[in-house]
């Protein structure tokens, strides 16, 4: 039988130990204090020697001598800072979900979280620190649908899915890994190989189409929303005419009758059949054929959630930033960016913030990756433009990895408070999640408990909270 | 993306036109004098009342009239001498989607469709759960649709549907799984859509036809003419999830036939059947029955690792139905152990009221998935439940079958021993007070348990033979 | 602090005389040496340590980082192209892949970009032998060594449908075989002379591979650590070292609990490449990761460097740095265990060869 | 009268358990099945260094470490799949009699612990029937140290071969070009069947006539013999006559009496004399639901039972390990149901192929001196209503179940 390897205990919430996702966290009383050598309170921004108090899982204060209220529990710890967020992951989506391409803009990512599935990659993902997600299923297909952010230590049901439908996706000129195909080559002395050409990537003009068809839908989008505001316009303005109409009928009402009654006598008289005078009032306006997928465009368009578009290519930025600038509500955020450089000034003018994956890439990488630059996310940050950090929303085991990946940004160049940013307030902001990433007043208390610098290798996370709640206990 | 087994579908295959049909034709030659008829039995095992040592349960037009070891029998009465038998109940098929052509509709949602058109009385598939003492099924359209057709609890005997019909329109199945060519997003998402489109055809109706009531009180005053009387066919709606303001204004019978059925759904006045294959469709499945107002209506029907759910399950008081293998393992990622987990235990332990299901008459009846659980520590009298009392509730028929007293259908089987046992065998099945089944004339069952080969189950085409062969293999290879 | 004893004198003072001081010099192998200084002459190490006084008129840099040794990429198929693998027959002991060889390739410079200033070159696996490896500088690619290791497969990759060996029993049988025939490489295997190479994908094949070289007196390295944590006292037992499997972003939690399993348990390990479908910068992603999992960083570095070498048969050509070695080393701006840590120079045979002054 | 697992409840997992081999186990029973048609009552079996030492009734259960209702031996499962893996055999010829399973095992596949799990302690393994004759194959326990040297019971314990379409399906008829060797190898059943002859003959002529010796000859020649079993694939009537119809010719031409076994030989029932008259035994498939197996062979719930009252030496199995369904415990409650007597049940999944595998000196019944290898049940064996709750293997508690009510 297989050895038992022998693991220091770990104790973590009981989301992640036991199958369901409703977690009863280590009991702490209401009211907690945070004993702190050092609050990184936001990128940059470092307090030494003060202690924060949380309150139902909310910040109420950080600040120096802090008088601790009876009964709260008290925790110290050497640097304190805010739990990291992943602006770009899979954790929680099973890999048929995510290599799905049928989607549409309301099919919503919320639908195939599967909060049973990746426990233990959830958990290693807590303990290094990452709690919460941006998670996006059908990550190919051109059209993704609405992506949800996923607290990684819900504390019940309900808050396992933190925003359901964070923003819109839609992806630009990937390579299908299922095309490509195999050529049988005979050789000379009868033996043959099989050779797998791999998977083939679009060509520059299908990928500028597919700017095009965004660019589309999201007009689409905009003139559903013109006809929806014009129906309530046109409504209106016929209930007026027709109430209007109403008063006047009833004024006439006794009149009219009479001249019935003496149309109908006349009628009578002359054997002839009483004909009703044909009514006529203005045609009823019809409310636009109801698109649940126009409807997602359309608050797309409007600003009222962001649009995350994955594109790589120098030509395909080129012609997004010019397809859609006539949108000027348009949040729009890219992923991935591989060629992104050469647009950091327009990105930055136009505040459209950059999710870059600053992992190496081998030889064997999708040609969207050819012009890989490791110092992407440095190039970007320091002309100004929005840069987060995220796993690549390939595999759910990546997000574990957030960390160094900032590190390794930092290696290439960036500044480390930007790229500890690019992990915490920059995806809280750019996704709308005021309540995170930070550790300031009225935040919700998702707290990291080091030993030393975030980023660095020799780090250890030893304690977690999530709204409070202890979700990562220190090693033995 | 539920697969039948590959049982059902042999079982299906192998079904055997000439068998059933010299089984049915034989029934009616031992139906009772006058409806009625005696039973006497070593001992008559009620399930929900005592157990009677010895004793006689009396059936008239089909229902049981008597029951008891000193109940007095109609003096026309024909016996039906049961001694060294045991009576049982008739066990019930909580949910299948055997014993008709093709079991799957390709449209999303095609409530308006019903099993019953589907059904073929003369399908092997009834003959064998006579055999192994099935004598109430709860035909269900199969799993890969979004929302499918109505389904038809029925009794294996009879030469139409009509006949073998106990309740019609007997519900509705939905998949929280994905159908082919659907992710669980576009799944959910078309789930989500038929109720949202049913909520929109409302809402219309409703808005045309009290447009249509405004515009005739207007075109009425202009022409002079007292306004006709509005006339309230139609009556509220009683979803307690979502309301339509006006449905009183909309006749039930101008809703679309298209649609109709999904009021009743909404309304609760038919059960759901909602498929789950993993542990995540639970939670898309109660959303979708709760946010619609038929959550009290609803049967999950679970597979593989659904017991994951339980907890979501137990909270919300739903019954489950359990399909495919009783057990599962599980392998820890982070120390690599495996554990494994008897299924029906999880739910047991969790307060949950489960159904079990046959996978094949033969090898996994149902009274051997029952036995199983016995085998895995639970009680005698809560796994039979699981395959009586319980099913008969899920499909809203409990007042008819699954246990036996006084008023309840006639329906005993008569088995040689316990039926949990090697040695217990159904010796005799009598439906509504007929005689439908006697082991002693079962030509089918000396082909699979004897060992006796019927002339046309040899294969005499040797090129069919190979192909048999081909799938054979692909069939192995697949499991 | 072992390094204190080398306190050489330089040679007499020349223009080509460079005098690296560092805050952390790491040589290779054992602990990271506070303010050490190295002093190269002729593209050699001729000192290094603490307290070695700069000769008159040497170059002298003051570093205010990391010095390490040249990283060693271990099991890399750079510059080959798709000739990887000579698939006519299932034996090409005599075969060497450094005759594949291009050496003006983007694959190297990749590497010294990355801080790797040697590297093997491996035939690919996928047959019971496949040739013998080479021994390159990533600078130049200057040929260190063309018949460096024999790479043999001893796991169901080598096994093929339609060719023999077909099965895995077939294959231990053949490889059993052969070296105990000893002809040529083969033979030079047995005695000892020759490293070998095995790759493993399975327990099975660790095991074999443990089993193959305790039974043939085999040295050298299993290739394959991913299934090694239950089978490490196998692998001690074996003598060989492993170099690991890639280690990189999201590598699964098992992949790691090897890694660390192996080092616990004595064997030396080292990371492998497999470049180019895998990126060099990766060496030090695995480092990093492993040492977040619990990995001693001294250790990490070694099998980065010193012990990386050893594992592949190169101890004596690469790795650390040493009085009378070539002078291979890199600057960084902190422990290269550190991801934030930057590369700026790269130095080969006492010249520097990337970063400093040209950026 | 419900069983209780004292040590098992415990610790449930299925992790080895600590205890090292060397200490002393003591199980108790309420019956202990210690060989078919001998039942001991409350009974205490004592082991010491994996061995049994000590068996004896009415004893009471206070000293004992384990209790279990039932207690039987191990369970043997001769058809066991640990792989479908083709790497097992060696297809570069159609006959590689000297191939040996061992070496392409691997001892940390889950199938072992899948069947251990469920009772069965010890099984042949052999490689996949893709070979005409596909070499020797090994007698194992299911758990222990993932070592050969700790798990094998014996090697070269028979010489596994196949019959009729597996070693030909997927075969070129000659004409097409012979790009490898799938396109010499056979493709019909006689082109099986003569490979089988031919190999023998070779074999015999060769020895005979005194040539140099090549690998697979002694296999070949101890198979003949009689020294080692042959063990043939052979699900369908044709393939068993086949087989037997070898032997036989082989036995009328002077070169010996082979010991035959026909595995996963559905159809046996259709030829009970002449598997009568050639001493064949048979290791049955386990049973399909609907009366059809590979090969389109038919085979019913009373097939054992008509082997046995036929008086053919018979053995289930359940083809365990690798993705199979079906456990071993449950082929002998249907055979059980089919009509074949409970002391006979036991006998096909314990001392029968023990015996046939040529190792019922260790395994197979709870003797002195005999493997430590148990069962514990929750209530009698081969029951719908029980199965195996503890497993003991060379005296050390493996598995237990969850825990039952």
């Amino acid at each position: 039988m297989r050895k038992l390897p022998i693991r220091s205990a770990f104790v973590l919430s009981a989301l992640l130990a036991s199958a369901a996702w409703s977690a009863t966290a280590t009991p702490l009383g209401d009211t907690v204090v945070v004993h702190a050598g050092e609050v990184i309170v936001r990128p940059g921004e470092v307090l030494k020697d003060v202690d924060i108090l949380i309150i139902d899982g909310v910040i109420r204060r950080v600040e120096a001598g802090l008088e601790v209220p009876e009964g709260a529990k008290e925790i110290t710890g050497a640097v304190v800072c805010a739990g990291m967020i992943d602006p770009w992951s899979v954790l929680g989506v099973q890999s048929v979900e995510v290599a799905f391409t049928a989607a549409s803009p309301a099919t919503r990512t919320a639908d195939s979280l599967n909060p049973f599935g990746h426990e233990f990659q959830k958990k290693q993902a807590l303990r290094s620190g990452v709690t919460s997600a941006r998670v996006q299923a059908a990550r190919r297909a051109m059209v993704s649908g609405l992506c949800s952010v996923v607290s990684l230590a819900p504390s019940s049901d309900e808050d396992f899915v933190a925003r359901a439908d964070a923003a819109l996706s839609v992806s630009i000129g990937l390579t299908n890994p299922a095309s490509g195909g195999t050529t049988f080559v005979v050789n000379p002395d009868g033996t043959f190989v099989v050779r797998a050409s791999g998977p083939s990537a679009m060509d520059t003009f299908e990928r500028i189409a597919q700017v095009d068809k965004v660019a589309s839908l999201l007009a689409s989008g905009r003139t559903y929303r013109i006809a929806q505001n014009e129906f309530v316009h046109d409504m209106a303005k016929w209930k007026e005419g027709i109430e209007e109409k109403v008063k006047e009928l009833e004024k006439d009402f006794k009149k009219a009758k009479k001249d019935r009654d003496k149309e109908i006598e006349e009628a009578k008289e002359k054997g002839k059949e009483f004909k009703e005078e044909r009514y006529k009032e203005d045609k009823t306006p019809q409310a636009p054929k109801f698109d649940a997928d126009k409807e997602i465009l359309a608050k797309a368009v409007n600003g009222e959630i962001p649009i995350v578009v994955e594109v790589h290519r120098v030509a395909e930025i080129r012609y997004l930033l010019e397809a859609t600038a006539p949108f000027g509500r348009l949040r729009m955020v890219i992923a991935g960016g591989t060629e992104a450089g050469a647009f950091a000034e327009q990105l930055a003018a136009r505040k459209i913030a950059v999710i870059v994956n600053p992992q190496a890439r081998g030889a064997s990488a999708y040609d969207e990756f050819d012009g890989h630059d490791a110092a992407l996310a440095g190039v970007l940050a320091e002309a100004g433009v929005d840069v987060l950090i995220g796993s690549g929303g390939q595999t759910a085991g990546a997000t574990r990895d957030l960390p160094l990946l900032a590190a390794m940004a930092v290696g290439e160049g960036m500044e480390a408070d930007a790229a500890f940013a690019a992990i915490t307030s920059g995806p809280a902001r750019v996704f709308d999640l005021s309540d995170r990433g930070a550790v300031e007043f009225g935040k919700q208390a998702d707290l990291l408990i080091l030993d030393g610098q975030p980023l660095s290798t020799t780090t250890t996370v030893q304690t977690v909270l999530v709204g409070g709640r202890i979700v990562v206990e220190p090693k033995e | 993306m539920i697969h039948f087994t590959r049982r059902d579908q042999r079982t299906m295959k192998n079904s055997s036109a000439l068998l059933s049909l010299l089984l049915v034709a034989s029934a009616p030659a031992a139906s009772a004098a006058d409806g009625k008829l005696v039973i006497e039995a070593d001992a008559v095992v009620t399930l929900t009342g005592e157990t009677i040592e010895n004793g006689k349960i009396v059936i008239v037009d089909g229902r049981i009239t008597a029951i008891g070891a000193d109940v007095d029998a109609p003096w026309d009465a024909e016996h039906l001498d049961a001694s060294g038998l045991i009576a049982y109940p008739g066990f019930v098929e909580a949910i299948t989607s055997s014993g008709m052509d093709r079991p799957n509709e390709n449209v999303d949602v095609a409530p308006f469709l019903d099993v019953r058109d589907s059904i073929d009385p003369v399908n092997a598939y009834f003959e064998d759960a006579l055999r192994s003492g099935v004598t109430t099924l709860n035909i269900q359209q199969g799993p890969l649709c979004v929302v499918g057709a109505r389904g038809h609890v029925v009794k294996p005997v009879g030469r139409t549907v009509e006949e073998m019909s106990i309740k019609p329109r007997a519900g509705v199945v939905l998949s929280a799984a994905p159908k082919r060519g659907k992710s669980r997003a576009t799944q959910a998402q078309a789930l989500r859509g038929a109720f949202g489109d049913l909520r929109r055809y409302l809402e219309k109706t409703v808005a045309e036809a009290k447009a249509g009531n405004d515009y005739a009180k207007r075109e009425a005053m202009y022409q002079g003419r007292e306004p006709d009387e509005e006339s309230a066919k139609g009556r509220d709606l009683e979803c307690s999830a979502w309301n339509v303001e006006g449905m009183k204004l909309v006749p039930r019978w101008e809703i679309d036939e298209k649609q109709a059925p999904l009021v009743s759904l909404v309304e609760g006045r038919i059960p759901a059947f909602i498929y789950c294959q993993n542990a995540m469709d639970v939670r898309v499945a109660i959303e979708i029955a709760e946010s619609n107002g038929f959550l009290h209506k609803t049967t999950l029907v679970v597979t593989q690792d659904c017991d994951r759910a339980v907890e979501l399950i137990a909270e919300r008081g739903l019954p489950v139905i359990i399909l495919g293998s009783l057990t599962r393992s599980e392998i820890d990622e982070e120390t690599d152990e495996m554990e494994e987990i008897f299924i029906p235990k999880v739910y047991a332990d969790a307060g949950v009221r489960f159904a079990l299901r046959s996978n094949n008459a033969t090898t996994q009846s149902l009274a051997y998935q029952a036995a199983r659980c016995v085998a895995h520590g639970m009680s005698r009298e809560d796994a039979m439940r699981a395959i009586s009392v319980t099913p008969a509730e899920i499909i809203g028929v409990a007042k008819r079958v699954g246990s036996l007293s006084v008023g309840m259908d006639g329906n005993v089987v008569l088995y040689s021993g316990d039926p949990f046992s090697v040695e217990g065998v159904v010796q005799r099945v009598i439906i509504e007070g007929e005689a439908v089944y006697d082991r002693a004339t079962d030509v089918r069952v000396r082909h699979l348990e004897q060992g006796e080969t019927p002339d046309n189950t040899e294969p005499t085409d040797p090129e069919a033979s190979e192909d048999d062969e081909a799938k054979d293999d692909e069939e192995e290879k697949e499991g | 602090m072992l390094q204190l004893a080398l306190l050489l004198v330089a040679p007499a003072a020349a223009s080509d005389v460079v005098v690296v001081r560092a805050d952390h010099l790491y040589l290779g192998h054992g602990e990271p040496i506070e303010n050490g200084v190295l002093v190269v002459s002729d593209g050699k190490v001729t000192a290094a340590g603490v307290g070695v006084k700069a000769p008159a008129g040497a170059v002298v840099i003051e570093h205010e980082g990391w010095v390490t040794p040249g990283l060693f990429g271990a099991f890399t198929m750079d510059g080959i192209g798709s000739e990887r693998r000579d698939d006519t027959r299932p034996l090409m002991p005599e075969a060497r892949i450094v005759h594949s060889l291009r050496p003006r390739t983007a694959a190297l410079a990749r590497n010294l970009r990355a801080g790797v200033t040697t590297i093997t070159i491996n035939p690919d696996t996928g047959r019971p032998c496949s040739g013998a490896s080479a021994l390159v500088k990533t600078h130049g690619a200057k040929v260190v060594d063309a018949e460096l290791q024999l790479c043999l497969d001893i796991s169901y990759g080598a096994v093929k449908a339609d060719e023999h060996p077909t099965s895995l029993a077939s294959l231990r049988e053949l490889l059993d075989d052969v070296l105990s025939e000893g002809a040529g490489s083969f033979g030079r295997a047995a005695s000892g002379e020759l490293p070998v190479i095995i790759r493993a994908r399975d327990r099975q094949s660790l095991r074999a591979a443990a089993s193959l070289a305790k039974g043939h007196g085999l040295r050298g390295a299993i290739f394959g650590s991913y299934w090694a944590e239950e089978l490490v006292d196998e692998v001690a037992a074996s003598g060989l070292g492993v170099v690991c499997d890639p280690v990189g972003v999201a590598t699964n939690h098992r992949a790691l609990r090897s890694v660390l399993a192996l080092a616990a348990g004595g064997v030396d390990i080292s990371f492998g490449l497999v470049t180019p479908a895998n990126p060099p910068e990766n060496l030090r992603v695995g480092a990093a990761m492993c040492v977040r999992e619990g990995l001693d960083p001294n250790i990490a570095l070694a099998a980065m460097t010193g012990t990386a070498a050893k594992v592949s048969g190169a101890g004596d050509q690469a790795g650390i740095i040493a009085v009378g070695r070539d002078a291979d080393f890199v600057l960084w701006s902190g422990s290269p265990i550190e991801l934030s840590s930057s590369l700026e120079e790269v130095w080969v045979d006492g010249h520097r060869v990337h970063g400093g002054d040209d950026e | 009268m419900i069983a209780t697992l004292s040590l098992f409840a415990l610790s449930l997992s299925p992790v080895p358990h600590p205890a090292p081999r060397a200490d002393k186990l003591v199980v108790y029973a309420e019956r202990a099945y210690t060989a078919p048609g001998v039942v001991v009552t409350d009974a205490l079996i004592t082991i010491q260094d994996g061995k049994i030492t000590h068996v004896r009734g009415g004893a009471r259960a206070s000293s004992a470490d384990l209790r279990a209702t039932c207690v039987t031996a191990g369970l043997v499962d001769m058809g066991f799949r640990y792989s479908s893996n083709q790497n097992t055999v060696e297809q570069s010829s159609e006959v590689t009699a000297a191939a040996r399973i061992a070496p392409a095992l691997d001892l940390h596949a889950r199938g072992w612990e899948r069947a251990l799990r469920q009772g069965i302690t010890t099984v042949a393994a052999f490689p996949v029937d893709r070979n005409v004759v596909g070499g020797m194959g090994a007698v194992l326990k299911t758990g222990g140290e993932p070592t050969l040297e700790a798990r094998l019971v014996r090697a070269d314990a028979f010489l596994r071969g196949s019959m009729g379409s597996s070693p030909s399906s997927g075969n070129r008829p000659s004409g097409t070009r012979p790009t490898n060797f799938y396109a010499r190898r056979p493709t019909t059943r006689m082109g099986v069947e003569w490979e089988w002859r031919k190999a023998f003959y070779d074999a015999w002529q060769e020895e005979s006539r005194g040539d140099a010796d090549r690998p697979g000859r002694a296999e070949l020649l101890r198979a003949l013999s009689g020294e080692t079993p042959v063990f043939i694939q052979a699900w369908a009537t044709q393939d068993i006559r086949t087989a037997v119809f070898l032997a036989e010719e082989m036995a009328a031409e002077g070169m010996g009496t082979m010991r035959l076994i026909i595995g996963s030989g559905a159809e046996a029932w259709r030829e009970p004399d002449l598997l009568v008259r050639s001493k064949a035994a048979v290791c049955l498939p386990p049973l399909p639901a609907a009366g059809r197996t590979t090969e389109n062979a038919f085979m019913s719930m009373d097939t054992a039972a008509k082997l046995y009252e036929a008086g053919i030496p018979v053995a289930l199995s359940a083809h365990s390990g690798y993705g199979s369904g079906n456990t071993l415990a449950e082929q002998a409650v249907y055979a059980r149901r089919g009509g074949l007597p409970f002391d006979a049940a036991l006998t096909a999944v314990t001392t029968m192929p023990a015996r046939l595998l040529g190792v019922s000196d260790r395994v197979g019944t709870i003797d002195l001196g005999q493997d430590a290898d148990l069962v514990l049940w929750n209530g009698t064996p081969f029951e719908f209503t029980t199965r195996p709750v503890g497993v003991v293997l060379d005296g050390t508690p493996l598995v237990g179940g969850e825990t039952d009510r």
